[in-house]
């Protein structure tokens, strides 16, 4: 370390770098043995290791004052690059977060994928993203900053990939890389941005308090820093670009479809990184960059944040394949993330992030515990049919108890009722949602009502995967009678990890109050906003509103999917066999509820893949046709161009060629011809 | 012995003993090749390593400050009313070019390891090959511009020849083509050379001079002549400066290629054996991008100032247009040659902006683009040499039957569409980046330029990631069969040899880029400085 | 006294009647003719104005030395004639084209 | 108008209607004859120039020995030769032949206007010599001087074209020999 | 008596002291005599008798040559009462004339096709040696009779050679189509020796009255005199528009006289043409031509024509003909300078086009000798059979071409510069235009020129190439490797060259 630090900080700073180093090791000890099972124990006990030097880090770190190390990188003209950590709040928490989730994950993996041919490579693959996320909470600057963030979407494109001879995995993984790589150039421009105003990579150089953005100033069209002035519309294109960044990689509307279809690789690796990890990077990026944001521009976050969250959530509610409801529930609640920054709730927006990662993951735990049960019904049966459909499960519950318990756990977290987490978090943002917009215009009431309607919406499809999965009967086994069943809890690879887990979805981990969301000891430490007396009336209605609600629409969910056992869509044909008050309740369901909310859904959701996905299709289809058309225009026009030249020279050799006739005196006359046009135009001249 | 000297001259030395060799023992041939450009490492290394940096090592238009200089008097013509043509062998190394040579040595190992699959007129092919070797070396290391002249037209018959004989099966068109294109640039840049000779004089001798370093001096122009800069000459009605910044600019564009001068390139990678691919693309297609600093930018600062946003734009264009067309094709390596005009792209971009970072980023492009596109070819060459067919729709799921094959070309693919990590990523971002600075600091450049060109990288992944998932994912199915699936065996230890340290080095680059930034910092700093003084 | 413009004119006739011979006569033999008629214009030119050269003599003496010449010429252009006869039995120049383009 | 004057009218008379004869001629045979004419009426008008020697040279040379040679290689080839060469269709004048006469005229109008435009007789140095006196008169033989001349300015091409004739007789000499002979 | 008479010893005085400088072409004559003697009595052995004698006596000749050097290291001489001038210059041009006169000597018996010639090939040598003579005199006449003279005279013996090979047809129709056209130039250019004679009274470029004869003359008349004359010697340079006689003749005559006729005559036409132009230039008050101008659309034309034609040539000597126009044109560029330099640069690019020329010559007859092959299309993967020639033959090329490390490279650039130089003193813009045909043309000279070895390496045999019996002589080869040597060495080191030049 280039700078004298004192002998504390240095510490910290090595147990960081340890922290980051340790999975590179692995991924590198992993990549260079190739097979054996050897991989999976490398890579947790990295991992393990890791995460002790996190909580060392994170204990020594946590709200002290922020160490900056860095050594010198490269030179590059005038501009140091330096590499250095840079251990604020915000990095050592999301340093331990990601530590935290990941090892549950890597034991967890090491069960789900023991019988898979490519186990090792699965783990290299899975150190290396740890690396990435790591290494990109603590970096310092921008250039490190993209790099990682870059590795980040690598790793994942391996992982979507992991199993590559399937196409559809291939198709994601492009699609996921790619449209992560429209993010990344957005990041790219954004960084130009700011080094050819500020003539700096350095986050805290750039980032902090009294850094250079806080005292660069936007007036009057243009964008003036202490040294240069440019005109505003770079810093609004720098603003777009990290946009573009975040919604690439936290799934943002219009971004956020490669996400669903990401789906395809390992549950495990959904469960880290498209839950938990990676696509939390995009919320820890508007964290690190959040002072270049001026207030109309966290007006468009907030309602891009929120407008991804209902519209996501919405589309969860009728959808079959398990891990895709998780994978809408996951965007939806990033747009909550994303609108809390945007309201200016950075706290809670963080907080969020945190309580977030815990019960996502638990949930795709559960999910891969859950489908691997389903997978060994379908090998056993040798039946062909899709192991992640929520039709074919049902009544898993005694089962599978222990993934059942953390499942409603996990579940009740995302919804938010209290006692859990997700209440502390969720709760923030819906409050402070309601009090920013009492100081805006009325129309951006609608930002913290539609929250709110999707807070409910996602109480419904959360409720429905539970009753679903864990309720009623073995669906599948009514329509193949003989089905052979062996379905049981996992092993303890399993079970621990999701049991601790579910443990940290519980509010004591967070805060002793379970009602107060400012108590919450994360909270505390981000600076929370002023407007946050408890004075107003949101801080009781709202809760109790939310959570009253949301308990009447699980028990709607509850009374559709357990006591009816019938979805609610064929209605029609199946009503007669239950009884004449339920067939009421839920013609009123579908009529009041269900019908209208479906039909926006399936717009939505029409719209997600034929609008959104059409779009970008459509431009797919038009690059690829610009594609075509510059080189039609390369083989035609350019060469073409050439060969015109070509004939050319030819045809003036055939006409210079063209008087060698052979005839010895039409030689002498063209001679002469020659000389005599020569004497005239002598003469006349 | 000067170092530079006997780097360049080793490789005539070795083809001479493979001359004289009877061809019983043809066998040895590549080996005594392979010798050579080892040698030509070791020495290119300790070149590097003695390399000393600093202010008062920059270069660039400090004749002094040169290192490994040779000068020797060698064509003294008395012609004459005019004085002595006087041209001297004077080689010499600064920031600009150090690492280019490391680079080049090393693609040359890659290069005849790759040659192990040439197997008619050996004799031939390794002279021919050797002749190259020695003139790439003098080019990048020539500070007399008729040397340079010399060594630049020296690379063409070798060129065509190596193309033409052992290449495919449209390999008269490809190499007629790409020699025409080539002479067409320089027969006018040897216009320009002479009308700078007869107008540059050296103040010690004063004789008219080819020395490349005086003709950078305003005030070594004789008064009056065609190119001072004072007299404001003008050539059919144009600004004899700007006309010959055009011309040598024109001259360099093709061999860089920029767009629309490249259509040579596609065919002649097309038609090529693989290792003269890797040297066209690895090597030759730098000494565009050096013609234009040492010599575009070096000897008309003023014009290449005043012309920079068109250099820009055609920079942003390559970038583009090769993306696009790098998207539509479905023969491998017509993909990766122009994936090659859209990454050289970056490096007219960056030397467009005139700022520190844009030339580093643009050096550190050539040396990344020098391993990369070697590497791709390479392993374009390794399926080719398998089952001789390289459409991308005839094969599919690769990645089972040729894992570590695979590997390397998931190595080679990201690290070319510029994953962090990897050389790439560096150049192409400091190219962008100095692209986006110059509009702050001197003008030169729009943003939007810088702007476009990150498009391209995302263009980039496009097919890259395309090909990746066609070619090599899903379940195997190729269109030879079973046949194909025999000849399909992964990588052996030879081609491995070759890939594994260029992978190395472009990882290390991108991990420590300060291997290249260091050497070349002092020389593009004082490049910057030298043109700054030119901007209005 | 004659003038020298007549001699002129008359070297200016001859010349033109001499080329028009050359250019249009189907036989080798003619058309060496014509060129003899080209060089007697010539002569006579240096022969009317060798009159005012006494002392050099410049003309006269030319004019011999073109005659002599002529005749060389005449010899071999007739041995090659000869020759062309033998093989392509015809003294047309305009059949004699195998080689051209 | 003096007799010379009249003779010089005489002589070009002859000279260029036999050229136009032998221009207009399809018959080889009587444009080699016509030639040797205008040959003679060439010589004529040297005399007139006071040019003897140069006119004697003329006879000799040209009809002793071009027109002689000329004849012989109408022997020499044979009688169908001489045959062939006679019998060439009758084409006075040719569609074929237009443009050679149009640029014929032109050139001969273009010369007969700058000639017209340049009085010769005036010319400086003309005038120049005639005041030297330096004017070969009629009384004047020139063979002496041209004798002196060969010998003294003129000996080197006089020594050299003596080579050329050799030159030109080896030359000529080998392709008219026989193969068989060699 | 005569009035001369007074004037004799002084002639004779002048005759005397000029025959001190006049050695090399006393030597030459003395070797014609021998060869025409030893022809005439050696009889049928008489072809190797000359071919030894003719090589050694032209060795003789150009230590003669060398000795020279030193009698005109101040200033030019001017002999024989104003016939000839002897400068730095012409020296060069007799240098290069017989240097390669002597390979050319050697070159005709290492033909197997003349070599088989019935009538022998003593008279060959007769010829070439009186037409070296004419060389020489050419390069240092100056005077209306001895250009008119030498150019006679050097034109009998290319006629003679063109037409040697008397059993073949094509030599046969070569000979007529040349005689003709240069009987008819020759006509012309004494018709237009004639108009200057009448209009300035005196044959010496630097007589008294000539310059100022023509300068005071009508400009047309006075012009179309000069252009009429230049004619006469543009046939023998075979610029557009007299070049028409040249691709048939090349292509028809033996290939050694294609090779004497695409050099020899050639170089020295060039000092002819300088040594006519420069008074015209000195001469201020010359005003009815700018020669400048007409010698640029002159090359330009030639540039194009020569070069543009050759592209569609399938016979290489005919190739090499069109090439040899272009490289004429080429010349004409450096001749358009009119200094020191130019001229200095002409000689060079001479001597370089001779050998690259040369070498390109000898290796069409080593193809044909070896396998009949006179067609581009013949030569398909011959280079893989006969790899030494072959690159022989690439080398060649290249030089003529005019790409680095090739003594033609050399050439080129100092032509450029000389050209430059000028350009940059008066922009004009014929200069401009002559440096860009110059380097267009070069790009369009590859087209064709790389198409030898692309047929030779790159294209692939379609049939089995069939050997003739005999095949070339085996000292043809070394030849061409010290002329392809030659050819790089010089490409490296033109010092070498310019050091006798």
């Amino acid at each position: 370390m280039a700078q004298t630090l004192p002998y504390q900080q240095l510490t910290t700073c090595y147990y960081a770098l340890t922290a980051v180093v340790l999975p590179v090791l692995a991924f590198a000890v992993n990549f260079f043995l190739k097979k054996g099972k050897a991989a999976g124990w490398i890579s947790t006990i990295a991992i393990g290791a890791t995460t002790v030097f996190a909580a060392i880090v994170f204990k020594q770190q946590w709200n002290a004052p922020l160490i900056h190390a860095t050594i010198p990188w490269f030179t590059i003209g005038g501009t140091a690059v330096n590499a250095g950590i840079l251990l604020n709040n915000l990095s050592v928490l999301l340093l331990l977060l990601v530590n935290v989730i990941a090892l549950p994950v890597h034991i967890y993996s090491m069960a789900y994928m023991s019988h898979d041919e490519g186990f090792s490579r699965y783990f290299t693959y899975l150190s290396f993203f740890c690396f990435s996320m790591l290494a990109l909470v603590v970096v310092d600057n921008l250039v490190l900053f993209y790099a990682f963030w870059e590795l980040v979407g690598f790793s994942s494109y391996l992982l979507i990939g992991f199993w590559f001879t399937r196409d559809k995995a291939v198709q994601a993984n492009k699609k996921a890389f790619i449209m992560n790589r429209i993010g990344d150039v957005g990041l790219l421009i954004a960084i130009m941005v700011l080094f050819s105003q500020y003539h700096t990579f350095d986050l805290n150089a750039l980032f902090s308090a009294d850094g250079l953005v806080a005292n660069s100033t936007l007036t009057n069209g243009l964008w003036i820093n202490g040294t240069s002035t440019i005109p505003a519309v770079w810093q609004y294109l720098a603003c777009a670009g990290l946009f573009l960044a975040v919604a690439a990689k936290s799934a943002q509307f219009p971004l956020h479809t490669w996400l669903p279809d990401a789906m395809e690789g390992p549950t495990s690796v959904s469960a880290l990184i498209h839950a938990a990890t990676m696509v939390a990077a995009g919320i820890f990026l508007l964290g690190r960059v959040y002072p270049l944001f001026s207030v109309h521009e966290l007006d468009a976050l907030a309602i891009i944040g929120c407008f991804t969250a209902f519209m996501a959530a919405s589309i969860a509610i009728t959808q079959n394949d398990l891990k895709r409801i998780l994978a809408f529930s996951t965007i939806s609640q990033l747009g909550f993330m994303v609108m809390a920054m945007g309201i200016g709730a950075y706290a809670s927006s963080l907080f969020h992030l945190v309580t977030h990662a815990f019960f996502k993951c638990l949930l795709f735990l559960v999910a891969g515990a859950v489908i691997h049960e389903m997978q060994h019904i379908r090998d056993e049966n040798k039946l062909d049919f899709d192991p992640q459909n929520i039709l074919y499960m049902g009544g898993l519950r005694r089962k599978m108890p222990i993934t059942f318990i953390t499942a409603v756990i996990a579940g009740l977290a995302l919804v938010g009722l209290p006692f859990t987490s997700g209440y502390l978090s969720k709760d923030g943002i819906l409050i402070q949602a309601f009090e920013w917009s009492d100081t805006k215009a009325g129309v951006f009431k609608i930002i913290p009502i539609l929250t709110l309607i999707t807070s409910w919406l996602t109480a419904f499809y959360v409720a429905r995967l539970v009753f679903k999965v864990f309720f009623g009967k073995f669906r599948l086994s009514e329509v193949n009678p003989g089905l052979k069943l062996h379905v049981h809890d996992g092993p303890w690879k399993f079970n621990v990890p999701m049991i601790f887990l579910a443990i940290c979805c519980l509010f004591p981990v967070f805060s002793l109050n379970p009602f107060l969301y400012e108590h919450a000891w994360i909270y505390k430490s981000f600076l929370p906003s002023n407007f946050l007396e408890r004075m107003n009336p949101y801080h009781t209605i709202i809760p109790i509103a939310l959570n009253i609600l949301s308990l009447l629409v699980i028990y709607w969910a509850y009374a559709v999917y357990v006591l009816d056992k019938k979805l609610p869509l064929k209605q029609n044909n199946w009503l007669f066999a239950f009884s004449y008050y339920q067939w009421y309740f839920n013609e009123a369901y579908q009529k009041v509820f269900v019908q209208p909310v479906l039909a926006i859904s399936t717009g939505l959701f029409a719209f997600d893949r034929k609008g959104i996905d059409g779009l970008i299709h459509f431009f797919n289809r038009i690059i690829l046709w610009v594609a075509k058309l510059s080189a039609a225009i390369d083989r035609y026009v350019v060469d073409g161009f050439l060969h015109f030249v070509v004939a050319l020279v030819r045809q003036i050799g055939n006409f210079a060629r063209s008087f060698q006739t052979g005839r010895v005196q039409y030689y002498l006359l063209t001679t002469v011809v020659a000389i005599v046009a020569w004497v005239i135009l002598k003469i006349l001249i | 012995m000067n170092l530079l000297t006997l780097l360049i001259f080793i490789p005539l030395l070795a083809g001479l003993v493979i001359a004289v060799m009877p061809s019983s023992l043809r066998g040895s041939f590549k080996y005594i090749t392979l010798l050579t450009a080892v040698i030509q490492l070791v020495l290119s290394v300790l070149i590097y390593l003695n390399f000393k940096t600093g202010a008062t090592h920059a270069g660039v238009v400090h004749e002094d400050q040169f290192q490994f200089v040779q000068k020797l008097p060698w064509i003294r013509l008395n012609l004459g009313g005019v004085g002595d043509l006087q041209i001297d062998y004077f080689v010499g190394i600064d920031g600009v070019s150090v690492t280019l040579l490391v680079m080049s040595a090393l693609v040359m190992i890659v290069a005849v390891i790759a040659s192990w699959e040439i197997k008619t007129n050996l004799k031939g092919y390794f002279i021919l090959f050797l002749i190259l070797d020695m003139a790439v070396f003098g080019v990048f290391s020539a500070l007399d511009f008729f040397l340079f002249y010399l060594f630049y037209e020296l690379m063409l018959l070798p060129l065509y020849f190596l193309i033409g004989m052992w290449g495919g099966p449209r390999r008269e068109y490809a190499s007629i083509k790409f020699f025409l294109y080539t002479l067409f640039g320089s027969v006018f840049m040897l216009l320009v050379m002479v009308g700078l000779y007869l107008s540059v004089k050296d103040p010690v001798t004063g004789n008219h001079t080819f020395n490349i370093i005086q003709m950078m001096n305003p005030a070594n122009y004789d008064a009056g002549s065609v190119f001072s800069a004072l007299s404001h000459q003008t050539i059919l009605g144009m600004p004899a400066r700007m006309v010959g910044f055009v011309v040598l600019f024109i001259a360099f564009a093709i061999k860089v290629p920029v767009v629309p001068l490249h259509t040579w390139l596609p065919d002649a990678h097309v038609e090529a054996p693989t290792p003269v691919s890797i040297l066209l693309a690895g090597v030759l297609l730098k000494i565009g991008g050096y013609g234009i600093i040492r010599i575009c930018a070096g000897i008309f600062p003023d014009a290449a100032v005043q012309s920079s946003y068109w250099l820009g734009l055609l920079g942003v264009i390559s970038i583009l247009y090769g993306a696009l067309n790098a998207l539509a094709q479905r023969d491998l390596k017509r993909l990766i040659a122009y994936s090659s005009v859209s990454h050289m792209g970056f490096v007219l971009l960056g030397i467009a902006s005139f700022t520190a970072e844009g030339i580093s980023g643009a050096i550190m492009q050539m040396v990344s683009h020098g391993f990369l596109s070697s590497m791709l070819f390479f392993l374009v060459g390794v399926v080719y040499t398998r089952v001789h067919d390289r459409d991308i729709y005839n094969f599919r799921g690769l990645a089972t039957l040729m894992p570590s094959y695979t590997l390397f070309v998931v190595i080679a693919f990201f690290a070319s569409l510029g994953l962090p990590g990897f050389s790439a990523f560096v150049a192409e971002a400091f190219s962008l980046a100095g692209a986006f600075k110059s509009a702050n600091t001197n003008g030169l450049l729009p943003q939007w330029m810088a702007a476009c060109g990150a498009l391209g990288i995302l263009l980039g992944a496009g097919y890259f990631l395309w090909t990746l998932q066609r070619m090599f994912f899903g379940t195997p199915l190729l269109k030879g069969g079973e046949s194909w699936k025999l000849s399909l065996t992964d990588i052996n230890w030879r081609e491995r040899s070759a890939l594994i340290p260029l992978a190395f080095m472009a990882l290390l680059l991108g991990v420590m880029p300060s291997l290249v930034f260091n050497k070349i910092n002092d020389s593009v700093l004082l490049l910057v400085d030298f043109t700054r003084q030119f901007i209005k | 006294m004659i003038s020298l413009t007549h001699y002129l004119l008359v070297g200016a006739c001859l010349f033109c009647i001499g080329l028009y011979v050359a250019l249009t006569k189907r036989n080798a033999i003619q058309i060496l003719i014509g060129i003899e008629l080209m060089l007697n214009a010539g002569i006579l030119n240096l022969v009317a104005f060798g009159k005012f050269d006494k002392a050099a003599n410049g003309g006269q003496l030319f004019a011999l030395f073109a005659i002599v010449l002529a005749a060389a010429t005449t010899a071999v252009a007739l041995a090659i004639i000869l020759n062309v006869y033998r093989r392509y039995k015809t003294i047309d120049p305009n059949k004699v084209d195998k080689l051209k383009g | 108008m003096s007799a010379a004057q009249i003779l010089f009218g005489l002589m070009s008379f002859i000279a260029l209607a036999s050229a136009v004869y032998v221009a207009a001629s399809n018959n080889l045979v009587r444009s080699v004859f016509m030639f040797f004419v205008t040959l003679f009426a060439l010589a004529g008008l040297y005399v007139l120039a006071l040019a003897d020697f140069v006119a004697v040279t003329q006879i000799v040379i040209y009809v002793g020995g071009i027109l002689v040679l000329i004849l012989f290689v109408f022997m020499l080839s044979g009688r169908e030769t001489l045959e062939a060469m006679q019998h060439q269709p009758k084409r006075l004048w040719k569609l074929a032949n237009l443009p050679a006469f149009l640029i014929c005229a032109l050139l001969l109008i273009v010369l007969f206007n700058l000639f017209m435009n340049t009085n010769a007789d005036a010319l400086p140095w003309i005038k120049q010599a005639v005041h030297n006196n330096d004017v070969i008169k009629a009384e004047n033989t020139m063979t002496e001087n041209i004798g002196i001349n060969l010998m003294t300015r003129y000996l080197l091409p006089f020594e050299v074209i003596s080579i050329l004739l050799l030159m030109a007789l080896a030359g000529a000499a080998h392709l008219s020999r026989k193969e068989a002979g060699a | 008596m005569n009035e001369l008479l007074p004037l004799i010893p002084g002639q004779l005085e002048d005759v005397l002291t000029s025959l001190r400088s006049f050695v090399p072409e006393l030597c030459l004559s003395g070797l014609f005599l021998l060869v025409f003697l030893t022809d005439l009595i050696a009889g049928k052995q008489s072809a190797w008798l000359c071919r030894s004698l003719v090589s050694a006596g032209l060795l003789v000749v150009l230590f003669t040559d060398l000795q020279q050097v030193a009698l005109v290291l101040r200033e030019a001489k001017v002999l024989f009462g104003n016939t000839l001038i002897l400068t730095r210059t012409a020296i060069s041009f007799k240098l290069i004339i017989d240097f390669f006169a002597v390979f050319l000597a050697l070159y005709v018996g290492l033909d197997r096709k003349l070599e088989q010639h019935p009538k022998g090939l003593g008279d060959l040598y007769t010829i070439i040696t009186a037409s070296l003579l004419g060389l020489h005199l050419m390069t240092m006449s100056f005077n209306l009779l001895m250009l008119f003279l030498s150019v006679e005279m050097v034109s009998l013996a290319s006629y003679l050679l063109a037409a040697y090979r008397s059993e073949s047809g094509f030599s046969a129709e070569a000979g007529l189509k040349y005689v003709l056209f240069g009987a008819v130039s020759s006509a012309v250019m004494l018709y237009g020796i004639s108009l200057i004679y009448s209009l300035s009274g005196s044959l010496n470029y630097l007589g008294s009255n000539m310059l100022p004869g023509l300068a005071a003359a009508n400009p047309v008349l006075a012009g179309l005199a000069v252009v009429l004359t230049l004619a006469g010697l543009g046939f023998k340079l075979s610029f557009t528009p007299m070049h028409f006689w040249a691709p048939d003749v090349y292509q028809g005559a033996p290939t050694p006289v294609t090779a004497y006729l695409s050099i020899l005559p050639k170089a020295s036409g060039f000092a002819l043409l300088t040594n006519f132009l420069i008074p015209f230039l000195v001469y201020e008050r010359w005003h009815a031509i700018d020669f400048r101008v007409l010698i640029s659309v002159i090359a330009i034309a030639s540039m194009i024509v020569g070069n543009f034609a050759a592209i569609w040539q399938k016979n290489i000597k005919r190739m090499l003909a069109y090439s040899s126009i272009g490289h004429t044109g080429f010349l004409l560029m450096a001749v358009t300078t009119f200094t020191a330099q130019g001229i200095r640069s002409l000689t060079f690019y001479i001597a370089a086009y001779a050998i690259a020329n040369l070498a390109a010559l000898m290796l069409v007859t080593y193809f044909s000798d070896e396998t009949n092959a006179e067609d581009l299309e013949a030569y398909r993967g011959l280079g893989l059979k006969y790899p030494v020639a072959a690159v022989c033959f690439t080398i060649s090329l290249i030089s003529l071409t005019g790409l680095p490390a090739t003594v033609g490279f050399n050439g080129k650039l100092l032509v450029f510069s000389s050209v430059y130089s000028i350009y940059q003193q008066n922009h004009s813009i014929w200069l401009l235009l002559l440096l860009i045909t110059g380097a267009l043309t070069t790009v369009v000279s590859l087209f064709y020129y790389i198409k030898v070895p692309l047929y030779l390496f790159i294209k692939k045999a379609e049939k089995v190439i069939e050997e003739t019996e005999e095949g070339a002589a085996p000292s043809l080869l070394p030849i061409i490797i010290i002329l392809s040597f030659l050819v790089i060495l010089l490409g490296i080191f033109p010092d070498f060259l310019s050091f006798l030049l």
